[in-house]
């Protein structure tokens, strides 16, 4: 358990300027998930906290000590990674076991470990086994083995479960929750699927392009996305954005389709105070629409439906609003008619507006 | 009524089950090509080992390409045991040891430098290693012949002339660009983060190497061994220049044997000679071909 | 603030036998041969200064020039046969052949034979008068000609075939790795479009075997700057000087006859022409910046 | 305890072999010990890797090297031992053909012990084959020339030849001195006159030389001379120039000098062509390798060990004082031509330099292989290279 | 548009027996589904209908036509692969009309069908680019599209969406679906993705170990799975399963967990004739259990609840049922407190009972 403290980062890969003036403060026992879309440098910053990256700016603060020039050995750190990056010559224990050879830990000592480690893990089996003798799931549960036995204060994922099939994602998910809860170590956790990030993290930083967009509770992410970017990247099947015009009229505030319709916003807050005739872009997410009307506050929303999708325990229809695609997800038990045109109703105090310029939250 | 009888003639079975083999024209066409090109390469073998089974008088006639009249394993004996080199007549057996001490160390030697340097180039930054590896690869296609000269008045100066380490050492420095290569693309395909999880779990620089790399490297390291058994075990010039005259290879012995200027040519026993001499790279060839195609895979083309 | 690179102390000590190497043995001997190429030394190294009186002789030597015309046509004939023949075996091998293993070692052990006496058969083989010309002259068909071992202008052709004989099969390995890394998905999706088995090898797999290709030919040209064991055993470098190669040309001063300035020039000469066609090659594939390293 | 030596040659065939054991024989006898270190091959392959061991501080005891001006370089860097007192006291200048004595004599040092006489320019034939066609032993180049058409005639093959360069230059010395002389020789060799090699009668040379092409076979590009000596033996061919190691060839196919196989120095001019080997002994740091050295030259020098040592070898004793009864009737007549000083004729490599002489070789084989050159284009070529290498 | 029927199909590789007498009649137009987990013979299945492999023993109908023997070009299909295997040296145009070009189709009927196929994608932007300068949604859209410009009746998609992540699996997803609906084909679609399966199918085969367990609508693998196979692999999270005895008596249908309690199995439709005593599982979708009472025949079902899960749209308890894992779907706006022991509901009729030991529906 330690604070981990990142402060003006930035990295450089010749030119090309990777993390830009960074700055994270993670709490003791903090799980913290770095979400964002491919190449937005979110490895790139676990690297660098440990200590696999040289910086080009700025310090990293583990556990309130200057590690910036530490080796990574010496950081008190554990990595797991996506491609598992086990010792594909070394037996498991032999895989979780090195690093503490390398410590010259005292064998009494390793054998405690080992033995404890692959208990929490339940690789207990296993242990003699090469790494290719084991499935996906195991070779990332050895993997994650690898970091505890090292009893380190801060465990790194990257990516740990996106080689694994959803089924084997689910349950591995859960493991390391539960695994948070045990150990109660400070995580950071990256990944690109909302899921994992929505279900691990106490708080999750979203990214992109070498900047933190929002750092925050899941939440407070999921339902107040601070821009249209974190709005469209955090939700599965993802946010509905349909474009217009604001309205600041006697009837109150308003959304104006391209079509002329005009959408209430009663009960919506705003962040600032819009301007009338703003460009901006209305977010429902899919979940938030109703084929009925169930609540009285809801603002009516005309929609072509086109496609039934079921999904099992749920179902999404597709359609348009005023000419955009524009998603609704139903009860798995229920069902729509396709094609047909209907009116759907949503909460505007759920929905998101954004600037339609900046992306940033109105 | 049409009734859908069949005609006798049209009596061909329904599809079914797995598609009838037939030989087509390319197939045979692939063969012929294979048989060719394996006649191609074989051409010299057999000549090699036919004359190699005839006594003299019939060589004298010259039908390099007919069945020995005579057959006669003579001068296979003659050249293992009893082929003269000046005053020593021992056959080519007696080189056999030598070049087996040289081969063994070399090899080794060899290879663990470039697997080192590979190593250190494609994981680890030095200042000017680029440069090294430049200096190198362009030192790889200077004759040999070249570095002669310079190499005995260093190997003199530091005292390993004419001896096992001086030639260990030559073999060393002519292998260190290939092997380098082949370790350096090698360790730069496999996976960063296996390197990564190891210096996040304390690994250093030896211990990385010894305990996680070179077990790894089996592919490559059969390459190494095959291209450097080969190129060491044939090689007749620096074993002769540098490795002082206990340690003669032997190839020493096939030259002294096959490349006399004066005097009779046994031809018989210069072609047996050779592929006796030639059996220990074609064993590794025969034993490993296949690992080779893929340990080339493994290492050589990535750029 | 600016932070500081680290530097780690065992990889110096690793790569120190490396720059041993190369500073000493490989800067350090070319430094000397480009010396010693401007002075008089003739059995023995001296470093009486000579100006660049070896360079003048060096050209005005036309067996030096006849040396780099060689080595060009050597070079450009082995690479292409080479290139070509080792593919077209790779491929084949790759048609899940009988015998592939049979046959692939057939193809190679030629790499591990020296040429100190497999030069002598193919030279027997070659002979128009003990070799293939009269064997198939003798089977009746008198008008048949292979000699051109004893012709001045086909005898280097000569020297390519027995290089081919015995680096394509080290460059059918190379083809044929390459080949079996190629996703089979790419065959079975060619095969569904109907495209014939030749129109993918030579449109879509031989364009994606371009770093095997680069690999050959790196490898080849390696071969054909040194060739010198397969000259001599195979014409000696004849008839007359027709068949020269520069490091054959290197050699015969460097020993034979004693001129060691001469042969230094010629050496100086022959590592700037490397230079200078080795240069891009290593600049392109090993130290452009990258735009990604996976 | 005996006196060790390391003995450096590159005699390795089996009957140089069988000569150097002579040598051997006698001088553990004398109370060495000789060491052998033989490494096959022409002596540019052995004489570097010698060279290189003097050079790198592990030098043989002993080291063979071609008569003539090979050591050159290592006596002036005095990497020598010179051998004067051995010479004086075995009387080496008296013995000795003149031209030899100072092939061995480097700023009024003895610097190397000569072994052999080889004689570079014979004509060898087939007895039976030219018995056969009605052809007498030629004795003049006309004659030659005519022996020449006949057998072409009779379907043999007139001239054996190796294509090697320095087999054609063989050839192509024993033209210039039979049909050029002794004179135009030596001008051209030993004054590198490049009038001499402009003169009228030096293109004769090259023209005869050049129409030899026209007598041997299509196969002749790079074979061994002992292939070639082979179709004399076999009756392929009729004659072959080639040196008298050659004999050894037909030693070993059982022919008898005189009898099955003739000898001619010429055709032409009645010379002797002395070529040989001599051995150096490089400066020693211990005592008794010194003195084993002193053992060794006496040795090679003695008259009876070169009596033996020839025999075997094919060549001539280099003294002049020894019994040459044993030796076979080629011998004789070589023998018989040295006793005259006058065409006592030394080899090139004694004349000129290495370099030059390699180098002349070249353009003999070129001239040699390229039947489109002309005569004035050789001559223009060869004084190139003289004027390029001197 | 076309059938296709697979009659007896059996393939061996060597000893081992990959598909195991396997017969399949698909409908003209129809769009089918093969889910089953790694190794179960999906590709080998679908390899053998391309052409690309032999078959050991049946026959393959397509359009009627027997075609066991055909190349596989003259099979009237396309294919899709999980790799692209787009040719990566021609540019998108090039690959698109490479096949085209072989089968000697004129010039300007190429440019129609590339036009065509390209605007049906959307890839028009990407015709003269290479596929490395191509994402992973835009190369799999060129990959389809290779099949789409042969003109194909059959199409065959081998995991086509497994190597992109899951916001572009989703989009690609649907526009499969619209291809279909567009087209028409019959298109044969392997995945182990049961979200693609339940989304895109007409009808699901779903496979094991060679052989096809259930065939039949999404729907009905989702609600009435034949056995404890089918029930387990489909659907995310997976189904809970506890194991029992059953009880029949007085009061009708029972099933006892092995801690003693009896639930209720009122409402549930019995395959067979169930056995008093047979022992049993019982399976229950994790959003078919509600943690308050909605209807009066639910069945009350003690759990025991560890662990919440939110998920942005909804949430996953995580808790034990007599000693079982079990997980329990809710709306992500409703909270519950973890740790904790509860009433939970379900409905029986909506359940799923199987045999123990066979594993089949009763
Ligand atoms: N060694 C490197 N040299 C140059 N550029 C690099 C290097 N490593 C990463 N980059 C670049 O830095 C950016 C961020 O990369 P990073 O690996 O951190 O992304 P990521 O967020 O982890 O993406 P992913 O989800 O694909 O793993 C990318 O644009 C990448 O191209
Ligand atoms: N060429 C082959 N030779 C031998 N066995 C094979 C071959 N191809 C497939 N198999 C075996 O056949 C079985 C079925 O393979 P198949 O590829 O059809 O599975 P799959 O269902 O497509 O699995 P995945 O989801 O992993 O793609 C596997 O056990 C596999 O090992
Ligand atoms: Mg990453
Ligand atoms: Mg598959």
């Amino acid at each position: 358990m330690a604070t981990v403290s990142i402060r003006d980062l930035e990295i450089d890969f010749g030119t090309i300027k990777v993390l830009k003036t960074l700055n994270l403060e993670i709490g003791e026992g903090e799980f913290i998930v770095l979400l964002g879309p491919s190449g937005c440098g979110k490895s790139t910053l676990l690297n660098a906290v440990a200590g696999l990256l040289d910086v080009t700016a700025g310090q990293i603060w583990i556990g309130g000590k200057n590690v910036t020039w530490e080796e990574p050995k010496d950081r008190g750190i554990g990595m797991v990674f996506q491609s598992y990056a086990l010792y594909p010559r070394m037996s498991v224990r032999g895989n979780l076991s090195f690093g503490l050879k390398m410590a010259r830990t005292p064998h009494e000592e390793i054998e405690k470990r080992v033995a404890k480690a692959s208990k929490i893990l339940q690789i207990e089996p296993l242990l003699d086994r090469k790494p290719a003798e084991l499935s996906g799931g195991q070779r990332q549960r050895v993997a994650i083995g690898r970091a505890l036995v090292r009893d380190v204060d801060v465990f790194l994922f990257d990516e740990p479960l996106s080689n694994l099939d959803a089924k084997l994602r689910t349950e591995l998910r859960v493991e390391i929750k539960r695994l948070h809860h045990e150990l109660g170590s400070t995580m950071i956790y990256v990944t690109h699927d909302q899921i994992e990030a929505l279900t691990l993290a106490d708080r999750i930083a979203v990214m992109n392009g070498g900047v933190i967009q929002q750092l925050a509770s899941p939440k407070e992410i999921y339902r107040r996305p601070v821009n249209r970017f974190v709005a469209g990247f955090v939700g599965s099947p993802s946010m509905n954005f349909v474009d217009g015009t604001l309205k600041m009229d006697a009837d109150g505030a308003g959304f104006v389709l391209s079509d002329g319709t005009r959408l209430s916003l009663a009960g919506y807050e705003f962040a600032g105070t819009p301007k009338d005739g703003q460009a901006a872009t209305l977010g429902i997410r899919p979940e938030q629409v109703d084929l009925v009307k169930t609540s009285d506050d809801a603002t009516v929303l005309p929609i072509k439906l086109t496609m039934l999708e079921p999904m099992g325990a749920d179902s999404l229809v597709w359609g348009h609003v005023s000419g955009t695609q524009f998603s609704v997800r139903i009860d798995g038990e229920d069902h729509v008619a396709t094609p047909a045109t209907v009116d759907a109703f949503f909460s505007p105090s759920q929905s998101s507006i954004f600037d339609k310029a900046s992306g940033a939250r109105l | 009524m049409a009734t859908a009888t069949m005609t006798a003639g049209s009596t061909a079975p329904e599809p079914s089950g797995p598609r009838p083999k037939r030989l087509t024209a390319d197939r045979v066409g692939l063969y012929v090509f294979l048989v060719i090109a394996a006649a191609f390469f074989l051409l010299p073998m057999y000549v090699m080992i036919v004359t190699s089974l005839k006594p003299m008088s019939e060589i004298r006639l010259g039908n390099i390409f007919s069945l020995p009249e005579a057959w006669t394993i003579e001068p296979w004996l003659q050249a293992w045991n009893s082929a003269c080199t000046g005053l020593n007549c021992g056959g080519i057996k007696v080189g056999f040891w030598n070049s087996i001490r040289i081969l063994v160390p070399s090899v080794i030697i060899s290879i663990f430098v470039g697997a080192l340097t590979g190593y250190a180039l494609s994981l680890w930054r030095a200042r000017g290693s680029n440069l090294l590896f430049a200096v190198l690869l362009l030192g790889a296609f200077l004759p040999y012949q070249v570095f002669i000269y310079p190499l005995v008045r260093i190997y003199s100066s530091v005292g390993i002339y004419g001896t096992m380490a001086g030639i260990v050492v030559t073999h060393t420095i002519f292998g260190l660009p290939l092997m380098t290569l082949l370790f350096r693309n090698y360790y730069a395909s496999l996976p960063i983060e296996l390197f990564k999880a190891a210096r996040v779990d304390g690994g250093g620089f030896w211990a990385i190497f010894f305990r996680l790399m070179l077990p790894m490297s089996t592919p490559i390291i059969i390459v190494a061994v095959i291209l450097q058994v080969t190129g060491i075990w044939n090689d007749f010039l620096f074993g002769v220049v540098f490795a002082g005259r206990e340690n003669l290879p032997m190839t020493v012995q096939l030259n002294n044997i096959v490349n006399s200027t004066q005097g009779e040519k046994l031809y018989n026993v210069n072609m047996a000679a050779t592929i006796l001499t030639a059996l220990v790279p074609l064993v590794v060839y025969f034993v490993s071909g296949r690992w080779f195609v893929r340990g080339i895979a493994a290492g050589a083309v990535k750029g | 603030m600016k932070t500081r690179r680290r530097m780690n102390v065992a990889t110096y000590v690793a790569l120190f036998p490396a720059f041993i190497v190369v500073v000493f043995a490989y800067l350090g001997t070319m430094l000397w041969t480009v010396q010693i190429s401007f002075t008089e030394s003739k059995l023995l190294p001296t470093f009486a200064f000579a100006g660049t009186r070896q360079y003048e002789r060096l050209f005005a030597t036309s067996r030096w020039s006849i040396s780099l015309e060689n080595m060009v046509i050597f070079g450009i004939g082995l690479i292409a046969v080479c290139l070509v023949l080792g593919f077209l075996l790779a491929a084949a091998l790759d048609q899940k052949i009988r015998f592939e293993n049979t046959f692939r070692t057939i193809f190679l052990y030629p790499y591990a034979m020296s040429f100190i006496v497999t030069g002598l058969a193919w030279q027997w083989i070659l002979n128009p008068t003990l070799g293939l010309q009269q064997y198939v002259r003798n089977l009746g068909w008198t008008d048949f000609q292979f000699d051109w071992i004893i012709r001045n202008d086909r005898a280097i052709y000569v020297v390519i075939i027995a290089g081919v004989w015995q680096a394509s099969g080290l460059i059918m390995a190379l083809m044929l790795s390459g080949l079996r890394g190629i996703d089979q998905e790419l065959w079975k999706a060619a095969k569904i479009d109907g495209i014939p088995t030749w129109r993918v090898y030579v449109n879509i797999i031989i364009p994606m075997l371009r770093p095997t290709i680069i690999t050959s030919v790196v490898l080849l040209s390696l071969a054909v700057v040194r060739v010198y064991d397969l000259v001599l055993a195979l014409t000696g470098g004849g008839p007359g000087i027709s068949t020269d190669v520069p490091a054959k040309f290197i050699l015969d001063y460097l020993f034979g006859r004693a001129n060691i300035g001469l042969a230094t020039a010629a050496s100086s000469i022959l590592l700037v022409i490397v230079l200078v066609i080795i240069t891009p090659w290593l600049y392109y594939e090993y130290f452009r910046p990258k735009r990604e390293r996976r | 305890e005996p006196l060790k030596l390391e003995v450096f040659h590159w005699w390795t065939s089996g009957g140089e072999a069988a000569a150097v054991q002579e040598f051997a024989k006698e001088f553990n006898a004398a109370g060495g010990q000789w060491v052998d270190t033989a490494i096959g091959g022409s002596g540019s392959t052995a004489r570097p890797i010698g060279i290189n061991r003097i050079i790198g501080g592990d030098p043989p005891g002993a080291m063979q090297f071609n008569t003539g001006t090979q050591i050159d370089e290592l006596a002036a860097q005095g990497l020598l031992r010179n051998l004067d007192d051995v010479a004086a006291k075995e009387g080496w200048k008296e013995a000795l053909p003149p031209a030899f004595y100072e092939a061995i004599v480097r700023d009024g040092h003895v610097m190397a012990a000569p072994v052999n006489n080889h004689g570079q320019n014979w004509l060898w034939y087939n007895k039976a084959l030219l018995e056969k066609n009605g052809i007498a032993e030629p004795t003049t180049w006309d004659e030659f020339f005519a022996a020449a058409d006949k057998l072409k005639a009779a379907g043999v093959i007139p001239v054996a030849v190796g294509g090697q360069p320095w087999q054609l230059n063989l050839m192509f010395n024993s033209i210039l001195l039979g049909e050029g002389g002794k004179d135009l020789y030596m001008k051209v060799y030993k004054d590198l006159d490049p009038a001499a090699v402009t003169s009228p009668e030096f293109k004769k040379v090259a023209e005869t030389f050049g129409k030899l092409r026209d007598y041997s076979d299509p196969g002749n590009a790079n074979r061994d001379w002992n292939v070639a000596t082979g179709m004399v033996i076999s009756g392929k061919a009729g004659f072959q120039f080639m040196g008298d190691w050659a004999k050894g060839e037909f030693v070993l196919a059982n022919q008898v000098a005189g009898k099955d196989f003739g000898c001619i120095l010429g055709p032409g001019e009645k010379n002797f062509v002395m070529g040989g080997d001599v051995f150096i002994f490089p400066k020693l740091k211990d005592e008794q390798g010194t003195k084993a050295q002193d053992l060794l030259a006496t040795v090679f020098m003695s008259k009876d060990a070169q009596v033996k040592f020839n025999a075997k070898k094919g060549s001539v004793p280099v003294r002049l004082d020894v019994d040459n009864s044993k030796l076979d009737a080629c011998a004789q007549i070589g023998v018989e031509v040295l006793k005259d000083p006058a065409k006592q004729i030394p080899a090139t490599d004694i004349l000129a330099s290495q370099d030059i002489v390699q180098s002349l070789q070249d353009v003999v084989g070129e001239y040699w292989a390229t039947p489109t050159m002309t005569a004035d284009e050789f001559v223009g070529k060869w004084n190139d290279t003289v004027a390029q290498a001197k």
